[in-house]
């Protein structure tokens, strides 16, 4: 903790940051996020193992983008997060420092981002158990199970968007939601139109979203939108060999192809 | 280390001296290996020419036992019976209806998954390894690797890399120290199921051989497969009358000149049980320099 | 508001004897947008434009749908019709009621459904069509041509003889290709290089060509009329400009053993040399994998002590020149199978199975014998040859079902050559069919069977093995009751099977060009575009395209040619509209369309403020390259991307108005 | 585009080989290689490509000249011809096929009944013992035959060489087997 | 009461397919009229949502096809488009979607008659299917009730 503090404290002190992004102790003691931008707030900074909100969503963010020269903590979520998005040529208006705790407790300066797709390589678990049971569960179901599944979860859908608003991935200026030439989504919630509104969230976070859960998390009626993008992300791996967040260069399979892609389905 | 085992019917007969020098090889190299318990006949060169569903039901079984009996490698010295197991178990998992018709007649089920090794397969994957250490004599002799059809064909089964040149043997026998000949009938066909029916034929084929090996200054034949061996050595009577030569080579299983450079004796290795003596070769073996 | 004219085609009775025309245009007259519907018995015809014609003056029409053929027949006739109406030509579209309609279902009220369904899609579309104006693009003219073989210098003097210019680009050190290694050609039996090397001259003295040997293409970018390309030019090592190609250099050069290409292995060469003689450059380049100076470091040197002209550079490194040329000739060529293909035939180990090249080199009065047939293995002149046709050709098993075309020909020339050179030899070839369809072919095959006594075996050889000296050919006479026939032979040629250039699958991708399973180059057509790739600007010539003998090659050859002179008179060329676009207000930048573009029309655009500070980035599709297909719409997230013609708005119209969803 | 095999659902050979063995006749273009390599080339009353030819071409007579023909009895199943074949038909299953055609229909040449007496002899110590009993074999064969004497000469020496064992050894769940028999039983090769 | 008819939309590179339909034409082969073709310049043009979109309103089949793996006239968009339909097949499969309403081809220019059999086949499969009720069922909104009345003329 003193060392991450320290740390930083240290890299305010040189200007190598004007804004260090990591986590504080927030209401019954849960891990927020928090924005340090003296050294008299460093003391709120902490780290422990709870902090596991995907950071990387403040990257977007006009205050960040302001300060220009940023740190910020990464948990693994938060590093592939900036993996992807540099492989999708954002955050090049940042002078990003990257702190993080390994397992060993020890604290890392990133020096490069080629460091961070090292660190990364050392093998994670891509999905949480959990998630994977549910899929497993939700494969098991019949396929009318499966549509009534979510028929049911989407016709709680508000259309609040907060899963789009957590995700670092959504970084679109204007969403195709809000695009009315054509009007490809009707703007009213209704199940049908949730249905298309989950369906272009998958379609678009497929293969590029790297399963920090956020998304899943956030939705203030508890669906599991996170399940989508995963699942999408599981076929990715096993038809492709790709996977999203793990290198700043090529970070996406489906603007690429193999011309002997498994093609079985089609006629 | 315990490698599965299916010996086939002529190596507990015709070619018991296959079998002794196989395991005599083995058990110096200290590998043991493990009989399927309850196996039964292939159906050999037989079975598919009446009777196809039986050509493929009669391997199967002994697949299902040495599945049961949880043996992951089996390795099979005959080069018939390895060409009736191992055709047997690709038609299963090529041909899911001829599959659930066997396992009904059986009632065993049958995974595929048992990985089966020619006798050439064995010694490259265990022996080898090994064998320097335990190699004392050398075989100082040209010999001509002779690997019949079976072991070559077909492509979907053989484990052969150059079907139409196989070096796997030779690189066997020079381990043991002799000279391998480069020759043209490797992989001709002696006659093989016609051993008893029709002996002129096979003396016709393997005189072919016999004579083409000679020609090139072989001093002995080294076979991997029990047919191959009788025809080439017990028919050789026929042979020279087909070829009206005398040729008196010695025909040897790959294990028994392995066994020999290994020093392992002449009597163990079933050497006494040819018709064309060995001795000759028996004779060429050297000490090997350390 | 939109006022759309609808036009429903009788096309004599092939619409209307299966849809009810009548209501159809009744349908269509009350559909949304529509001003004006008719139907008539051809709309093609000129009456048929003029309704076209007249009806957009009298009703003031904004959009055309005519429902008669498909767009692939006739867009361009309406569309002309439409302009001439006075209206932008692209704001007319085709329902196809014929070929997907009328001429595929029974007369039947669901066929009239249908056709009306169709119509009400296509005037949704119109509805949201917009002007569109042809892009013009600049033409270069210079061609680069991808190969110094008889394909490649043909098209380049038939340009070149055009009055353009012309950069040839050969990766040997000389040009002439295969034919150069050829002996006699069939079916006249002229010796080959009489006829090349003067073509090889006028080649390098031509004021209108500019020769790269020792070259490759490094890459390639930009569209039909300016494509912008890399050629890379390997290190000679050799001063060009200072060499007089004297020849003591390659004289004195120890390295005396290295397998000598230009006589298919069958002599040696050194490490500097010419390929051979006549060679046009006829000055030498290091071959620098194998020479002391470069393996060794430093050591030997003796050519460049030996050269008075100080040509000798050792320290030359690889070049890179840009060119822009307006179109391109891939002119690539073959490869044959080595005998090494054959397991049956002995892995290649039997010195004396050799290939039809090889046998053209052992043929050639400029040959490792000087035109003398021996044999490799002990320079035997071979008392019984046999011939080998089809080996590795029309034989799945080894991966290649088709026919290699020249085989046929050429064995029968070489029995001929071996008998005319040997009366007592003996020829057998053993064969599967002759193919001969050409001018004076089969005489000439008859000629090596009537006259030179050569014998023709119908079946394929099994097997060959070496016995004291002699190569046991195991075949079969299918013609004489399938009899076993083993010949003993002294030497035996196969002929191998024509393959596609190694390095054309690169080379395809480099150009974005398409290529069959085999790598052979695909035409844009295989009747009607026989020379064009789908990508305009590229032309193909030769060998590179399927096996073809010389004078296909030279035809061809001078067809894509022709193909790129007529390219060439005009300054400027227009394209179709239909491109994609970049509402770079919306677009973030994140540039992942840039990959799927097949084209590379996507840059890289930054957007900046009055004082030049970068805002931030956005797609930028470069409409010249653009060629209209759409990935990058599909791929854009949010839809940032729009193709013109095929625009989200219209094809959304278009899927809606199909269910009768209002939109 | 409309399945070039149409044939298969005919009832001619071809149609049945088709059928059973999923091997396409029509494949064979006559090159000859499979007669060039095959060592019995010399003994065969009917080539193999012959064999091919006269399968596609299913002229009246051709069936049985095929069903009665040495060849089909002859064929070692080497597979030299199939590993050389540049069409990749694996002919010794399509001779398998034919020899079963053969027994059924009673049509096996004479000079082939030693044969196919051998395989008979063969799969009924098979069918006792489970494993062959190859002095059983041998005798259980001459007595089909009926020519005694032959191979007089060596089964003294392979019993003295342990090479032949006086007794079967059976294998203990012989049941399994004579199941395997029935069930698969419907074609055991035919008496005549 | 008559056998329902089903609706069924083909998304169609004009490459292939469109002129493979054309050919069909051409050569008069007769197949279902229940298909309704929408031209695209390519299979890499067509946009998951329009499937989407066809979906959602009311159409009772969907099949999609382009050129075959290297002879897309674009030379890849085909390639791309494969992988794009493999994930939202995927998704919609687990969405619980039922995936034989959409059917995936490859018919090139020359395959006239491939095209006729693959209309006839998949109007087969999705008459037996029966309607596609489920996305109108999930509204109770104005919208579709109102066009169901659209659908049946």
């Amino acid at each position: 903790m003193e060392q991450l503090q320290n740390k930083v404290a240290e890299l305010l002190e040189k200007g190598t940051i004007s804004l260090m992004i990591g986590f504080q102790t927030g209401l019954c003691n849960d891990p927020v996020p928090c924005f340090i931008e003296s050294a008299s707030q460093i003391s709120q900074l902490i780290y422990n193992s709870h902090c596991k909100h995907n950071l990387a969503v403040y990257l977007h963010k006009p205050e960040v983008k302001q300060a220009k020269k940023v740190g910020i903590f990464g948990n693994i979520a938060t590093l592939r997060s900036i993996l992807q998005l540099l492989s999708e040529n954002q955050l090049w208006d940042l002078e990003l420092t990257i702190i993080t705790i390994n397992a060993s407790q020890e604290l890392i300066v990133f020096d490069s981002i080629a460091s961070v797709e090292q660190y990364i390589q050392t093998n994670f678990p891509e999905l949480t158990d959990e998630e994977k049971e549910l899929i497993e569960k939700i494969n098991a179901m019949s396929r009318q199970e499966r549509w009534t599944y979510w028929k049911d979860l989407f016709s709680t859908c508000i259309k609040c968007y907060a899963c789009r608003a957590v995700c670092p991935m959504c970084y679109c200026t204007q969403c195709t939601v809000e695009c009315n030439q054509p009007q490809w989504i009707k703007v009213s919630s209704e199940t049908s139109g949730n249905f298309e509104w989950h369906t272009m969230r998958a379609m678009h976070l497929a293969g590029r979203c790297i399963n920090c859960g956020e998304c899943g998390r956030i939705c203030p009626v508890g669906i599991p939108v996170h399940l989508l993008t995963a699942k999408m992300n599981l076929d990715i791996k096993k038809e492709f060999g790709a996977r999203s967040g793990i290198s700043s260069s090529n970070g996406y399979a489906l603007n690429t192809f193999n011309p002997n892609d498994k093609d079985g389905f089609i006629k | 280390m315990k490698v599965g085992y299916y010996p086939g019917c002529s190596l507990e007969a015709s070619s018991k001296e296959y079998s002794d020098s196989l395991f005599a090889v083995a058990e110096k190299c200290g590998i043991s290996l493990e009989i399927i318990n309850d196996w039964n006949c292939c159906g050999a060169s037989t079975a598919h020419n009446l009777n196809h569903e039986l050509a493929v039901a009669l391997p199967a079984r002994s697949l299902a036992l040495a599945e049961k009996q949880g043996l992951t490698e089996i390795v099979i010295p005959c080069a018939a019976c390895y060409s009736r197991l191992s055709q047997s178990q690709y038609e299963l998992n090529q041909d899911s209806i001829i599959k659930t018709k066997v396992e009904n007649y059986l009632n065993m089920s049958i995974s595929g998954s048992i990985k089966l090794l020619t006798v050439l397969d064995f010694l490259h994957k265990y022996i080898f390894p090994v064998v320097d250490q335990h190699i004392v004599n050398k075989l100082n002799q040209k010999t001509a690797c002779y690997y019949g059809c079976l072991l070559a064909r077909p492509k979907e089964t053989s484990t052969i890399k150059r079907t139409e040149d196989p070096m796997e043997m030779e690189e066997v026998m020079q381990k043991a120290g002799a000279t391998p000949i480069k020759w043209a009938f490797k992989t001709e066909c002696c006659g093989a199921g016609f051993s008893v029916s029709k002996t002129d034929i096979v003396a016709k084929l393997s005189g072919k051989i016999i004579e083409d090996a000679a020609d090139r200054g072989a001093e002995s034949i080294i076979v991997a497969c029990p047919m191959c061996h009788m025809n080439l050595d017990m028919r050789r009577p026929n042979i020279k009358k087909q070829i009206k030569r005398d040729i008196n080579i010695p025909v040897l299983f790959i294990t028994q000149a392995l066994g020999l450079s290994m020093g392992i004796s002449a009597d163990r290795l079933g050497l006494n049980k040819h018709y064309v003596p060995t001795d000759k070769t028996e004779k060429c073996i050297i000490k090997k320099e350390a | 508001m939109a006022r759309i004219g609808v036009f429903i085609c009788h096309c004599g009775e092939n619409i209307s004897a299966t849809v009810d025309v009548e209501k159809v245009a009744e349908v269509a007259s009350k559909l949304q947008g529509v001003a004006f519907s008719t139907h008539y018995k051809y709309m093609c015809s000129s009456p048929g434009q003029d309704k076209i014609i007249q009806a957009i003056k009298e009703y003031k029409l904004t959009g055309i749908v005519v429902a008669a053929c498909s767009p692939r027949m006739h867009e361009t006739t309406f569309r002309k019709a439409t302009a001439e109406g006075g209206i932008n030509p692209y704001l007319c579209e085709m329902a196809n009621i014929r070929e997907h309609c009328s001429w595929v279902h029974e007369k039947s009220e669901e066929t009239t459904q249908k056709a009306i369904d169709i119509v009400r899609t296509l005037v949704a579309k119109v509805r949201r069509n917009a002007p569109l104006f042809p892009i013009k693009v600049p033409v270069t003219k210079t061609a680069l041509v991808i190969g110094g073989g008889i394909a490649g210098i043909q098209a380049a003097l038939d340009i070149a003889n055009a009055g353009h210019k012309v950069i040839i680009v050969e990766k040997q050190p000389s040009i002439g290709g295969h034919m150069s290694q050829l002996s006699e050609t069939f079916p006249t039996l002229d010796c080959s290089q009489c006829i090349l090397t003067p073509r090889m001259v006028e080649v390098s003295q031509h004021p209108n060509i500019t020769l790269h040997t020792y070259a490759e293409v490094e890459s390639v970018s930009g569209f039909i009329g300016n494509f912008d390309v890399k050629i890379k030019m390997k290190a000679k090592s050799v001063d060009h400009s200072k060499c007089t190609g004297c020849g003591e250099c390659w004289q004195k050069c120890p390295n005396k053993k290295i397998p000598d290409e230009f006589n298919a292995g069958l002599s040696n060469r050194t490490a500097i040399y010419t390929p051979f003689p006549q060679a046009v450059p006829n000055k030498p380049v290091i071959d620098r994998a194998n020479c002391t100076w470069f393996t060794k470091g430093g050591k030997c040197g003796l050519c460049k002590k030996t050269c008075k002209a100080e040509a000798i550079d050792y320290e030359t490194t690889d070049e890179y020149l840009d060119i822009k040329v307006g179109a391109i000739v891939t002119a690539t060529g073959f490869d044959l199978k080595h005998s090494d293909f054959f397991p049956e035939y002995g892995y290649g180990e039997y010195k004396d199975v050799i290939d039809g090249m090889q046998f053209e080199r052992l043929a050639s009065a400029s040959g490792p014998t000087a035109g003398v047939i021996r044999r490799p293995s002990d320079g035997k002149i071979p008392e019984k040859i046999v011939f080998v046709a089809c080996a590795g050709s029309r034989d799945k098993a080894k991966g290649i079902e088709y026919c290699s075309k020249i085989c046929c020909m050429y064995t029968a020339k070489h029995a001929m050559l071996y008998k005319h050179k040997n009366h007592e030899g003996k020829a057998y070839v053993f064969y599967m069919d002759i193919r001969a369809a050409g001018k004076g072919y089969d005489e000439f095959v008859r000629r090596a069977i009537e006259e030179d006594d050569v014998q023709y075996i119908r079946g394929r050889v099994s097997k060959i093995y070496e016995k004291d000296g002699k190569l046991i050919v195991k075949g079969v006479d299918t013609l004489l009751n399938a009899q076993p026939v083993d010949i003993e032979a002294d030497m035996v040629v196969l002929a191998t099977a024509v393959i596609a250039n190694k390095e054309s699958e690169s080379l395809a991708q480099k150009l974005h060009i398409s290529y069959d399973k085999h790598h052979f180059f695909a035409e844009a057509h295989p009747k009607l575009k026989p020379v064009e790739t789908n990508t305009a600007g590229i032309m193909l010539a030769g060998a590179c395209q399927s096996a073809r003998d010389i004078p296909e090659t030279v035809a061809q050859a001078s067809a894509s040619a022709s193909k790129t002179i007529a390219l060439f008179s005009n300054n400027e060329m227009s394209r179709e509209p239909a491109v994609a676009l970049v509402n770079n207000v919306n677009c973030t930048g994140c540039l992942l369309c840039q990959e799927v573009c097949p084209y590379l029309a996507i840059e890289k655009e930054e957007i900046k403020d009055r004082n030049g500070n970068i805002l931030r980035y956005a797609a930028k599709i470069n409409s010249g390259l653009c060629q209209g297909c759409g990935t990058c719409v599909a791929m854009c997230r949010n839809k940032s991307i729009d193709l013109q013609g095929f625009s989200n708005e219209q094809m959304l119209g278009e899927v809606m108005s199909l269910l009768n969803k209002p939109f | 585009m409309h399945s070039s095999n149409d044939y298969k659902e005919k009832k001619g050979l071809k149609g049945r080989i088709a059928k059973t063995t999923g091997i396409t006749i029509n494949k064979c273009y006559q090159c000859g290689k499979c007669t060039a390599g095959c060592p019995l080339n010399e003994e065969m009353d009917i080539m193999p490509n012959q064999l091919l030819r006269m399968l596609q071409l299913e002229l009246p007579g051709y069936e049985d000249k095929i069903l009665r023909s040495m060849s089909i009895w002859l064929c070692l199943a080497c597979d030299t011809c199939y590993s050389r074949c540049p069409q990749e038909i694996l002919l010794s299953k399509v001779i398998d096929f034919l020899r079963q055609e053969s027994v059924r229909q009673g049509k096996v040449n004479p000079k082939a009944k030693d044969i196919v007496k051998f395989h008979q002899a063969f799969l009924e110590t098979i069918e006792k013992n489970g494993k062959l009993y190859e002095l059983g074999l041998t005798l259980n064969y001459k007595l089909k035959t009926m020519n005694l004497l032959q191979d007089i000469s060596v089964a003294p020496s392979m019993i003295s060489k342990g090479k032949l064992n006086m007794f079967p050894h059976k294998i203990k769940n012989i049941k399994d087997i004579e199941k395997i028999f029935n069930k698969t039983s419907e074609n055991k090769g035919g008496e005549q | 009461m008559s056998q329902f008819e089903p609706k069924i939309v083909a998304f169609v590179c004009n490459w292939c397919t469109y002129a493979g339909a054309d050919l069909a034409g051409t050569s008069r082969a007769k197949y279902a009229s229940n298909v309704r073709i929408i031209r695209f310049p390519c299979t890499g043009r067509i946009d998951f949502m329009l499937l989407m979109k066809a979906f959602q309103n009311g159409t009772d089949g969907i099949i999609v096809s382009g050129c075959h793996p290297n002879d897309c006239h674009y030379t890849s968009g085909n390639f791309h488009a494969r992988r794009r339909w493999m994930v939202f097949r995927s998704l919609i499969d687990f969405m619980g979607f039922d995936t034989e309403r959409i059917t995936f081809s490859w018919v090139s220019a020359a395959e006239g008659a491939k095209w006729a059999d693959l209309v006839n086949e998949v109007t087969e499969k999705v008459r037996a299917l029966g309607p596609f009720t489920e996305f109108k069922n999930i509204d109770y909104n104005s919208f579709n009730q109102l066009d169901n009345g659209a659908i049946a003329k």
